[in-house]
């Protein structure tokens, strides 16, 4: 079992990812991730077919600040808010100061006047790494079950 | 069935093409005929690639309109559409998206259906120790599944549930087939993986969306601003004899500033990328001139090819509010490993999230919206005249009133 | 009405008795006039049984048809049926499950009713100071409750709300009666709990599937191996003289391989049980013969008797696509101990998680996906033949065709 | 229209006022009928208050009916009303509840209106390159959002789709007027906020509740026990000539038992509150009498003043069975910190959790259930007699009634 | 990061929390804040405005009393049952004794006869201070995001 | 308060539980439970009612076996995915090495080319026993508030 102190700091880390996407700022996400990192977005069917198709694919944290932007400035959408649940965390300690952690997650969106709904349910796969004082995320993919996306996926999850 | 028609203000003055009642986008009697004549009458419908099943045996569910079919390929290797449900008592037998089988057998009874949905046996036909059993009259060859005609091209599959639909070649035309072909010459196709949005809006909406040349260069700032699609592109708008199918051909520009983008609200000059992998565009033979065909083959799909990401996007409608929009992203077997990893990153662009596509499913949303809310009321759809006509410019509705002009015949409004 | 059905593509030969048209599973017009003719017409539909009130004063809240009742036991110890809904203004006023009360108070204006339906008071009928109140005229015993006419036989409360319906005893006729009274012999009942599930299909399909005895030993692989049913097993098809209710009637044998296992594709020869107490029959008195005898009372509901399990499946229709599905085990007061923990562990194999049972909502909610995406399509139930007559074996659809005989008459379609 | 409704089982005495079907409360074909007669015919439908909109550019959206509008203060301070929908295709342009704008610009093609709903431009309307564009008659003015005809009332927005419609002041009659002022006099409005229910009945449920003196000493116990409502206080029930717009005026009592409370289930002799600052009920110089007056205006909107918590409470029909219920709380601009507090503190009693009226919200739900599951039933509504009138106490229903004869009239049932 | 069993005592405080409102009594609801304490329930959009209205404003123990009265005594409606699920807990000391702690919520309800829906879903602006050995709430303002509420809000959220 | 290292322990087991569940493999599911152990899946009615019909009851390890067994091989039905998401984890040491834990829980489903919706939603009455050097559940009762089940439930919840 990890070490008390680490498993805290890394539902920490979790705490604020979430507050950060429901809460705002966005532009404080890709901070969130290394430099080099993989943040996927992916339907459940491509993912246990092995095919390599994602929902979103970024690379690195310049696309992630891109998307960001993107979602800000250019994509046009209908407001929602949203808000992350996540449960039954898994944490392992792959290599010094590099952490593989799984969970559930569910994210309720609320579109105004109507009723809050479910926009993603799934599962995270990721890899965190000590980055100095702070834990940073250098793998991200999100698995998600509801393959059929209630119209559009705006927001990072 | 006009009754209700009228009941919901439909009030639509005779030829009238460049104005539709938002009526037409809600109303359940309306839509129960589009699914008769359109969906389910002399038209051919997409329901996918032969690179989705390509071992004998290999099935595929999908949906054309409303109902629920199989694309198999049986075990002498022959690619067959059958509808999905029992011919004993309903039973929707097949839930895999995708499968390998060497017949179907309904869970219910146990009914068995070979992969061309012949009948093959069922359960105490002949009954028990004397009892019972099927009469003696019943022959299994007139319990078949439901069996849609077929047409294969270059990898693509089309079915019909009206046997005396025209070929497939005389139903795209001569203009639309030549652009078919361009994207899909024979090479074989490799499936990169699927993406599906529920949008709750009228699925002429999407029709409309990719009929439409005018709104990516306001809608889609992204394209814009990278010169992907402006409004002073070289382009072209075609369609088939009838209005029904229709290219939008363009070629990129250098973007940035320029006439077109002055007043033009969504503009944003000063936008880079941090990470300009997401636009890493490399010509490909194929394209032989445009950058960028968007081919609509009425009713049910839509063919994308935007520089170098590849997909079919399948309209499947729920009842007349809203439809399921299924895309299908590919590129070739002979791909290099480079070409694939640039076809993903660029599906970043495409999709329910995608940069310059989430918006459409947003705006459709939105015109469902503003639709329902005022059935008497009609669209105006008249940049560039109105009436229909090819044109060499992207300054024009023609291919939306070309398909309203087809629409009426068929539909008798 | 029949315009709707026309419209929806019902076209069905008179008399064809064997096959139904899909539409029938889904318009909304005809579940209307189903609602109008068979639920709350001349028929007797389960309202609970009288173990569930037991005390002067007890009360149950249920449905019928579409309609929200209370089954009350009065405080003179009689049972009554009444209609949920106030008659000042419409208030369904009663939302606890189960309680025990002296008479009802509507929460709106406090209209109180006694246990059998009256209006007993209301607050300031005559006025406040002089001002206001009910007119002269009002009459208490014009504006009480709907009440519905009541039959209670050993135990299990019908009621009706046309008071003009038959005896119940005519209602079942004398063959049902007897498989009715073999259970519900006049022993005190004891209610073991319920299950509760919404099933997304027509009413009509549950019915269907409880009697039709071509199912079980394919659909339900438990049932064949362990020889709880089977095609080859002694068995008769029972019913009334209208065709209307029936009882599948049979004896468990030795299971495992046989004739009827030959190719049928659901059976695991190999199939043991890790642990056996979930099998742990033993047999009861009343059953005098058959191990299994399955009761379908039109419309509303089912009566089994699984080896030890026993239970009520109440119908309750929402709309023509979907039905809750309402279970009520129960035993005898004077169970063993033993026997009551054998029946509930035989519980497992039925409801909404049941090892025999889950599959039928499966298959219903299918057959009802099935039958919506195609209304014109027809059902074939012709399994021992296109008549009807009670058999001494399973291998027949007779059941079925019994049932839509009689709905035939009864609908006027 | 008529037909779907006898279907339904509308069988409706002639100038029965006291009886209404069941039906008239979920018959889809009467809904369309209410929606084009009484929120889009000649009737004057709440959309705001000033204080919503202060500043030049402010804009509110909202909904009349099933419409969504917008309420604006264009740039010269002029207050407008306009249809949420693009004259173009049909996008409902605008998402945001308020906000601040120059003008609107629909995402979808950037066709530009200005605050008042004038059309000002569209891209590439004159070609791009000698290309495309608009037809040479095509003129901006004919193409604006619709606009409504509005009318403003000491800071209360009002607005009708019918321009014909009879002024605002002849709308609610010199008797509705009165009241109107007494809240809204003049002084500047302070809005405290919002809260928001989607109520599962039928829209005319809450106007009836809000015409209905009957109830709240019976359901709402609070009240009673307070004095804040009993059936021998003060009142005065007054309509205008039509019956279709109401006040319920009171004036709370000392409260305690009384012969009200004799035998009222609902009533709690020894209530008292933890913390009496909920009920620190303090006078106002404008209630110059009553302590409450609960006005309607039909269709659309309820005043609220309850001793020192003011709001609107604005109903949105959603289709027959539902209805969005929105609540504007507030103050007056000169009001107190304590008072603002005061107001904040009793604004526990109302909106969706509150004291004496979360119940209200949820007999309303009960109310449909009861109807929808027996349209051919009628409700009786002859408290105080059979005819319309005002009186000077509130054992009566004669508001409810005066509202079903004005609505017979104009929906010829 | 705050210490562990600090940590682990304000979740078992919230795990306590939900069961009373979930499971009751809500009798024992009151007791689990101060006397002076601040309780709301507001909906997002009056928050971000700055409005002060709320859906529900209590402003001491006695008020939380006088609500579970209410609800049990005076105030119909019809059962349902409601079913707390939070995540993303963050922690901060303030002052000696005296905690912020953050959450996202989601409540599911219940109505008999029908399917489980969302009731409400936001997030947790609350103060923990410590009393004798418990801790209570001096202020939970709960901030939901589904401003249309399904009908009406009964019980403590 | 129980110790923290137990209470990780616990969590982390949980956090297995659910993982199998949603992940799979369902045969690895029975030996999360010791061989004499009490599976139950009980609507609220009966379980407040004192009735004792549970929707599943299973009395030892091999009747586990037996239903995923069943589920697997010859139980017919939809495929589904589902997700688990606990939260309110509430632990009580009853004896040496034995602990009662009870915990909310939301199970979202996700059917193919539907929209997600809640499958079960309710709470765990738990019982953990100390076997060797993990831990096993002796009971496990799942009591849903849900009791009108969306047509089937056919997993393990
Ligand atoms: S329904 Fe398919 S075999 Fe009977
Ligand atoms: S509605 Fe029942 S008393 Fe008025
Ligand atoms: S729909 Fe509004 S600009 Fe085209
Ligand atoms: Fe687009
Ligand atoms: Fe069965
Ligand atoms: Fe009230």
């Amino acid at each position: 079992m990890i070490d008390l102190n680490l498993r805290a700091e890394i539902e920490d880390f979790y705490a604020r990812y979430c507050a950060v996407l429901d809460e705002g700022p966005l532009e404080a996400w890709p901070d969130l991730f290394t430099e080099q990192c993989s943040y996927r977005v992916v339907p459940r069917e491509n993912y246990r077919a092995g095919k390599p198709l994602a929902t979103l694919a970024f690379e690195s944290r310049g696309m992630l600040k891109d998307r960001i932007y993107c979602v800000k400035q250019t994509l046009f959408h209908q407001p929602y808010s949203q808000r992350h649940l996540l449960s039954g965390m898994r944490f392992e300690v792959t290599q010094d100061d590099r952490y593989r952690v799984e969970a559930n997650y569910l994210v309720i969106r609320t579109k105004v006047d109507e009723m809050a709904d479910v926009l993603s349910v799934g599962r995270y796969y990721d890899e965190l790494v000590r980055d100095g004082t702070t834990l940073r995320l250098a793998v991200k993919h999100c698995v998600f079950d509801n393959e059929l996306i209630p119209n559009s996926l705006i927001y990072p999850i | 069935m006009m009754q209700t028609a009228v009941q919901h203000g439909l009030d639509w003055p005779v030829n009238a093409i460049s104005r539709v009642p938002y009526a037409l986008y809600s109303d359940p009697e309306i839509f129960r005929r589009e699914l008769q004549r359109l969906f389910y009458g002399k038209h051919w419908s997409y329901v996918g690639l032969e690179a989705e099943v390509p071992r004998n045996g290999d099935f595929k569910t999908t949906k054309i309109g409303e109902r629920a079919v199989i694309l198999t390929r049986d075990l002498q290797g022959g690619i067959n559409v059958i509808e999905n449900h029992c011919a004993h008592r309903g039973v929707q037998f097949c839930q895999e998206r995708l499968g390998n089988r060497k017949g179907f057998v309904c869970p219910y009874h146990q009914w068995a259906y070979d992969l061309k949905g012949n009948l093959k046996g069922l359960p105490f036909r002949k009954g028990v120790n004397g009892h019972g059993g099927m009469p003696e009259d019943f022959k299994l060859e007139n319990h078949g599944l439901t069996k849609l005609k077929v047409a294969v091209r270059n990898g693509v599959v089309f079915a019909s549930f009206d046997h005396s639909v025209e070929s497939f070649e005389e139903y795209l035309g001569p203009t639309i087939l030549k652009y078919f072909d361009r994207v899909f010459d024979g090479r074989e196709l490799s499936v990169l993986g699927y993406s599906r949005q529920r949008i709750p809006g009228n699925w002429k909406l999407m029709q409309e969306n990719i009929k439409d040349p005018y709104h990516p260069g306001l809608l889609h700032t992204w394209f814009v601003t990278f010169g992907l699609w402006r409004a002073d592109q070289e382009s072209q708008m075609v369609m088939d004899g009838h209005g029904r199918h229709a290219c939008m051909i363009s070629r990129r520009n250098a973007g940035g500033k320029g006439a077109v983008t002055d007043g033009v609200q969504s503009f944003k000059e000063q936008m880079t990328l941090h990470d300009a992998r997401l636009l890493d565009i490399v010509p490909e033979a194929f394209w032989n001139g445009p950058t960028v065909v968007m081919t609509t083959i009425f009713p049910s799909i839509i063919i994308q090819q935007q520089v170098n990401s590849l997909s079919t996007r399948q309209i499947l409608p729920c009842g007349p509010n809203s439809f399921d929009f299924v895309w299908t992203h590919f590129g070739f077997a002979d791909d290099t490993a480079e070409m694939t990893q640039r076809r993903l990153r660029q599906a970043n662009l495409f999709g329910p999230a995608g940069y310059v596509s989430a918006d459409d499913g947003e705006v459709v949303e939105l015109a469902q919206d503003g639709m329902r809310q005022h059935p008497e009321y009609q669209t105006i759809s008249e940049l560039g005249g109105r009436d229909i006509g090819n044109t060499d410019h992207m300054v024009t509705e023609t291919l939306i009133r070309g398909m309203y002009g087809y629409y009426r015949k068929v539909m008798e409004l």
